[in-house]
């Protein structure tokens, strides 16, 4: 069942993507990216991730995403970004690195994997606890410091947007 | 006394200081009492230092001042430390007695110069950074003094920078200079990491304690090195192109620096590492050849020059070429007197010939002179001394210490070394009788309205010339054979090897002993057969010179030409790198990158694309750059075994 | 589980500060006028945090669960950080009024990517670099547009985001297979779990370092992920371009030399190789292409490149005279870059216009204090003696010889001959042309001429009395392995 | 059965594609959907390594991970918007004052 649903949904995520890449009209493509981390957040919970893949659908295929749409839109840019320039083997280069890339990452995963050092976070200690709770407890004991410089981060952000985009300051 | 050293570098920093940060605002006699000054009184300090080590006991001739640590990790130390022995001291002397001379003459010649300020500023520092140079305890320190020297120079050459040939002159030095430092900072490192210290005392009392074989390979290379730094400082074969055309800078500081003082650094630091050097025989056999063929070569280039100061400076590579001539056969003691000597006559050749062109208005061209005996007689007089101590007639200075290398060529290195430096004799007293002639002698050839301003040059002129002439006339007793005195005095520094006339006269056999008194009556012979040449060619049948320049054409081409050295290099060397940073820029990175990334298509829409394609800037590209670049490291870290 | 809230005090300090000149700036936007009160407010933070940073500790601390460090390496970056921040305060000063670009947020942003920096030298495990990487580019991508109305702004900041994130994708991959094949992502627990394994032969393992090599390399400048470099130089905003050719390249190397020796320090050998090979390209790369440019930026841009290679070589050398020197090399680059830039700044008119080498022409003469202090960071960069720059790269050369590596201190040393090329080119400019326009009006002020001051001072101090620091930077690196 | 090798080979191919994509296209935004194609595809690989090591820190750096992609997103989407206001494109073979 496991392994059908993983075949199934990391199908859809590969055509997904790989529609994005050839697509023209942006809104498209935001879509089908969208479409993609839908079906990544499927294989949050294959992996018993579960806080992981509600993040995942609220903020990435959310919250961000919508704010893609929203700036297309805001743009009102259309599809037509090939119109001046488009040379028919322009991308051949380009696809056959991304090949040789994947060629070379293959053959490497083909290696015999390092067996790293185990944690005591096993499926059946998580269950134990809930998945949320968890991340919740790390988050404010071993993971303070990097959460409260996220802050910072998205405080940043904020400047950012504000600093670059408002019309008027 | 010694402990007065620290004074020598002083009194010229505070005349760099005071003339550049105020010099603008003073009077011209203050600018220039303030920078003589200066080192009069440096001058004036190193006599007493050199007093005060003559009290020692002669094996205990060393003294070091330090002053504070320079750099320290480790077991690395690096201390800026003063050292004062024979060698240097006699070099203190040298700089500050004939620099100050030059800096009394400068005031006089550089009188009219709205950048007056300006160059007894450059001059001072100047002089500090060769007393730097010479003083330091350790390598690096030498460096430093090394790379300053360059420096000034680069300031000095390019001191009329309105003119673009000085300014050029000025680029060229620096730039040729930096490819012989590069050989010697790498020299350093190499020390640095063979003995573990870079102090002079550390270096060459390991070196001698016979931790390095005879002739192995790391002293060998280091050696090389050094001597790489050598050439580029000392002006010899291939580096020495930048020194004739130094000769843009104003007169007194051709005289100072590229005759007198910086050009010997070469010299000096090879007689310093004596030691070093003597541990690989391969590396003496470099720099004996080099410094013999040098010394031909230039003199060759110099027989035909018709640029008084050119003349002089081909001259000057020359007269380097015998320094390192000896320092290749092991007579580092001939070598550095030689150093001695020829800093008195060159200095005041250079200063004599100044005094021509300035008595000229600036005219530089020998066939424009001629006849100027009468109208400048103490310029005459003195000039004559210093042509006749280079030729090397004896008693003056230039015969015994070129004797003496010729000597010890013969000796400790073989019959070929003596020829050539017999030959370039024969080519120098040629040339500089050549020079005399057409300058002094015969009919006048000066156009009407320099002849209108012609006149004999101001005291403070003409006095250096005078005292240098006595210096060029006497400086060569010092080091008579059998009796020399720079030999016992310069023997705590280089040791056993450092001059072995005895030595050699031994390995002769019974009938040596009269050796050098045959060389001294050949030498002599050469000289006195060049000065007739040149009798012959100027002033007994003037057309001579050109009959032969016609009937031998290619050959004088060549020679005026300079051996077209300039142009192959400016071919070989600097079009080259240009040309691929060009490629790189403009091609590889615009047209090559993004022609692949926009394929075969731009073959097909042809020339006119070329143009638009050569345009990057896009941001593909650089993501392309990015991932080419990890597929290349995860290939080579993963598999490259 | 500790949480010692004082050693994170320097990185508070800074926030506060940061969110206080927003406040200041926000609530008293119209009395303040000219703002000085803003550049005075931030430089008292940088003050502060410098002294805080002092006095935090002497011995190595682990705080927040070991996930972050305060040892001496740690200090002496934050004190080189807040050094070249507040440098970056002093020339931004007059520029940022001249081209209207004079709000709070630029003051806040500078210190909150100092924030970013401290955090990638403190981080001890790859988590906390990676977050404060993320801190500092944002930043950076925001000052670098923050010329909003002029396209040539918003170009670089496009192209720096762009590409930026693009290398952070591969930088994370990177941490993501170490964490895999290890099982962890603290930086000394990786260093035991590797040495465990007597060193790294896993292939999964080294691709994340080379990964991890591909987005630092792209931090620092190293050729071939160096293309942006130029283009974002040229187009940010000055006073931007300066900081970012100091801080930033400042802390990648600070997270390069923490993940590379203290996590794979047991197994040099396996990623020695390719770095040398990076540093070879981007020496001479930067160095060649830096001859035929013709603005000041762009060729700013590529001696930056150059002497990212030249501090890679230390890298390569990987011992502690190379990793002592780059710590040098690092606050002498500091002083003579700011310097450099500082002396572009008070040349240039509004619009960056005289940005071309050939408008320097004269400069001697109209200003000779502007022009001797040029020469001085120009001959540093050159590594002509007795100035910082020299000893600098005679530590660098000295250490890759001490390793072994002959051949790359050669090429190293060839290198820096070629660079006096274009370094000279400048100064005899100044001094050797005749001066074709007018230098007036300078952006001048009172905080600049400090700055150059300052940097002049080091610029000769570092090469003169350099024992001291020297020292201090020895002793910072013991920590790290 | 599905092991962890399957989700690193998920994982790189959905990075190969985000870089594809990167090289190939010219719209700005579209090109930063593809960057985050690539972050995605890594937290793959950190969620099914976490499984397999049976930790937490590959689940912790995917929390940041998105955080992280948060704010790259407001500040690149505001960088698109504020060259778009000058230039009124987000073709990047649009964008090439500085070159050379």
């Amino acid at each position: 069942m496991e392994s059908y649903l993983f075949y199934i949904v990391g199908t859809i995520a590969v055509l997904a993507a790989v529609y994005l890449i050839f697509e023209r009209n942006p809104v498209f493509c935001a879509l089908y990216l969208i479409q993609t981390m839908v079906c990544i957040a499927v294989l949050y919970i294959l992996l018993e991730a579960q806080f992981i893949a509600a993040v995942q659908m609220i903020v990435y295929a959310g919250a961000i995403m919508v704010l893609f749409l929203f700036v297309i839109m805001l743009l009102n840019i259309k599809g037509d970004e090939e119109s001046k320039r488009s040379f028919p083997f322009r991308k051949i280069p380009a696809i056959l690195m991304g090949i040789g890339l994947l060629t070379v990452i293959c053959i490497i995963l083909k290696s015999k994997l390092l067996q790293g050092k185990q944690d005591v976070y096993t499926v059946a200690h998580i269950e134990s606890l809930g998945n949320t709770q968890l991340i919740g407890n790390l988050l404010f004991t071993d993971y303070l410091l990097p959460f409260e410089i996220t802050s910072i981060l998205l405080f940043v952000a904020a400047i950012g947007a504000i600093m670059l985009a408002k019309r008027k300051l | 006394m010694l402990n007065l050293i620290s004074l020598v570098l002083l009194f010229p920093l505070i005349g760099t200081a005071i003339n550049g940060l105020i010099g603008k605002k003073l009077r011209k006699e203050t600018v220039g009492y303030i920078a003589c000054g200066a080192i009069g009184m440096s001058f004036f300090v190193a006599i007493l230092v050199f007093f005060g080590l003559l009290q020692l006991p002669p094996e205990s001739r060393v003294f070091e001042k330090q002053l504070f640590n320079w750099i320290e990790s480790g077991s690395f130390k690096a201390a800026a430390g003063l050292q004062v022995d024979p060698l240097s001291s006699l070099m203190i002397l040298i700089i500050t007695g004939v620099g100050f001379l030059i800096h009394i003459y400068s005031i006089g010649y550089m009188h009219h110069d709205k950048g007056y300020h300006r160059y007894f500023c450059y001059l001072n520092l100047f002089t500090f950074s060769m007393l730097l140079l010479v003083l330091g305890n350790n390598f690096l320190l030498m460096f430093i003094g090394w790379e300053a020297v360059g420096l000034c120079s680069y300031l000095l050459i390019g001191f009329w920078f309105e003119k673009k040939s000085a300014s050029d002159a000025a680029k060229k030095a620096f730039i040729v200079n930096r490819v012989g430092d590069f050989g010697f900072a790498l020299g350093i490192m190499l020390i640095f990491i063979t003995f573990d210290t870079i102090d002079f005392t550390g270096v060459f009392h390991a070196a001698s304690q016979g931790n390095i074989a005879v002739g192995s390979f790391t002293v060998t290379i280091i050696t090389l090195l050094l001597f790489m730094g050598a050439t580029g400082k000392s002006a010899q074969i291939p580096l020495y192109t930048w020194l004739p055309d130094a000769m843009e800078g104003p007169t007194p500081v051709s005289a100072l620096i590229h005759a007198a003082t910086m050009v010997t650094a070469g010299v000096y630091m090879i007689a310093r590492c004596n030691v070093l050097f003597m541990l690989s025989p391969f590396t003496m056999t470099v720099v004996a050849c080099i410094g013999a063929a040098t010394a031909l070569f230039a003199a060759s280039i110099g027989l035909v020059q018709n640029d008084i100061k050119r003349v002089l400076a081909y001259s000057t590579v020359s007269q380097l070429g015998y320094m390192f001539l000896a320092c290749g056969v092991g007579a580092f003691t001939a070598g550095v007197f030689h150093l001695m000597t020829h800093a008195f006559f060159k200095a005041l050749l250079f200063l004599g010939s100044g005094s021509v062109i300035h008595a000229l208005s600036g005219e530089q061209d020998m066939r424009k002179m001629g006849g100027l005996k009468k109208h400048i007689p103490i310029t005459y007089r003195t000039f004559l001394v210093g042509t006749v101590a280079i030729a090397g007639i004896p008693p003056f200075a230039g015969f015994f210490s070129k004797d003496e290398i010729l000597l010890e060529a013969f000796v400790r290195g073989n019959f070929i070394y003596w020829a050539v430096g017999a030959l370039a004799a024969l080519f120098t007293a040629f040339y500089m009788f050549r020079l005399l002639i057409m300058t002094f002698h015969g009919k006048s050839r000066v156009d009407h309205h320099a002849m209108e301003h012609l006149h004999e040059s101001p005291k403070n002129m003409t006095v250096p010339l005078k005292i240098l002439a006595v210096l060029a006339l006497l400086g060569g007793f010092l080091g008579i054979p059998g009796a020399s005195a720079i030999n016992g005095f310069l023997s705590p520094v280089f040791g056993e090897h450092g001059h072995v006339e005895t030595h050699g006269a031994e390995a002769c056999g019974s009938h040596a002993a009269c050796l050098p008194y045959l060389m001294m009556v050949i030498s002599t012979g050469i000289a006195i057969a060049g000065i007739y040449l040149a009798y012959l060619m100027y002033i007994k049948s003037p057309e001579l010179p050109k009959k032969l320049a016609e009937r031998f054409s290619l050959i004088y081409k060549l020679l005026l030409n300079k051996y077209y050295i300039d142009e192959i290099y400016d071919a070989l060397f600097v079009n080259p790198i240009k040309k691929i940073s060009l490629l790189l820029w403009k091609r590889v990175d615009a047209q090559l990158i993004d022609g692949t990334v926009n394929g075969v298509a731009g073959f097909v829409r042809g020339f006119g694309s070329v143009l638009r394609l050569s345009q990057t800037g896009y941001v593909r590209n650089y993501a392309f750059y990015i991932v080419a670049g990890c597929i290349f490291i995860i290939v080579f870290v993963v598999f490259g075994k | 589980m500790t949480f010692n809230i004082l050693s994170i005090l320097p990185i508070l300090v800074l926030a506060g500060f940061g969110m206080l000149v927003l406040v200041v700036d926000v609530m008293s936007a119209r009395k303040l006028g000219e703002k000085n009160l803003l550049a005075y407010l931030s430089l008292a933070g940088i003050v502060i945090a410098a002294i805080v940073s002092r006095n935090s500790t002497a011995t190595t601390l682990f705080s927040f669960n070991e996930t972050f460090t305060i040892d001496n390496y740690a200090l002496f970056f934050n004190i080189l950080f807040l050094l070249s921040t507040g440098l970056v305060i002093l020339i931004s000063h007059s520029y940022i009024k001249r081209e209207d670009i004079n709000h709070g947020e630029y003051y806040a942003l500078l210190m909150f990517s100092t924030i970013g920096m401290m955090l990638m030298a403190s981080g001890a495990d790859l988590l906390n670099i990676f977050i404060g990487l993320e801190v500092m580019s944002i930043s950076i991508y925001i000052l670098t547009g923050f010329k909003r109305s002029k396209l040539i702004s918003n170009e670089a900041s496009l192209k720096y985001f762009l590409l930026g994130a693009f290398a952070t994708g591969f930088l994370l991959y990177g941490i993501s297979l170490v964490y895999g094949t290890t099982g962890t992502i603290d930086l000394r627990q990786i260093a035991s779990f590797v040495a465990g394994k007597g060193g790294v032969k896993d292939p999964l393992l080294l691709m994340g370092m080379g990964l991890i090599i591909v987005g630092l390399g792209f931090k620092v400048a190293s050729v071939p992920f160096h293309a942006w470099v130029p283009d974002v130089y040229e187009g940010a905003p000055t006073a931007v371009t300066a900081f970012m050719s100091v801080g930033p390249k400042a802390a990648a190397f600070a997270a390069f030399m923490r993940i590379f020796l203290t996590a794979f320090g047991s197994s040099h050998y396996e990623w020695q190789k390719a770095i040398w090979i990076l540093a070879v390209l981007t020496m001479t790369v930067g160095n060649v292409v830096a001859i035929s440019q013709t603005n000041i930026k762009r060729m700013l841009a590529y001696s930056s490149i150059a002497h990212a290679g030249y501090l890679l070589v230390a890298l390569v050398a990987a011992n502690n005279m190379g990793v002592s020197g780059t710590l040098f090399y690092l606050l002498a680059y500091i002083f003579m870059n700011i310097g450099a830039f500082a002396i572009v700044i008070v040349l240039s008119q509004k619009g960056d216009v005289g940005m071309n080498i050939d408008d320097y022409a004269g400069l001697g003469f109209k200003h000779p204090m502007l022009a001797i202090a040029m020469t001085l960071f120009m001959f540093s960069m050159a590594g002509i003696p007795p100035m910082a720059g020299f000893v600098g790269k005679f530590y660098i050369f000295s250490a890759a010889i001490k390793s072994g590596y002959v051949g790359l201190a050669i090429i190293g040393v060839i290198n820096s001959v070629i660079s006096v090329y274009y370094y000279l080119r400048i100064t005899v400019i100044m001094y050797m042309k005749e001066p074709v326009r007018d230098f007036h009006p300078l952006t001048i002020s009172p905080l600049i001429v400090v700055a150059i001051a300052i940097a002049v001072v080091g610029t000769l101090h570092l090469g003169i009395f350099p024992s001291k620091v020297m020292e201090i930077a020895q002793r910072s690196i013991l920590t790290l392995r | 059965m599905i092991t962890i090798t399957h989700y690193l080979v998920l994982s790189a191919i959905l990075f190969m594609l985000g870089v594809v994509g990167v090289l190939i296209r010219r719209n700005a935004i579209v090109i930063f959907m593809c960057i985050e194609l690539m972050l995605n595809a890594v937290n793959i690989s950190f969620v099914a390594f976490a499984y397999h090591l049976h930790s937490m820190q590959g689940q912790m750096f995917v929390f940041f991970t998105m955080t992280v992609a948060a704010a790259e997103a407001a500040v690149g989407l505001a960088i698109i918007v504020a060259v778009f206001r000058n230039k009124e494109t987000v073709n990047i073979d649009d964008m090439n004052i500085m070159k050379w």
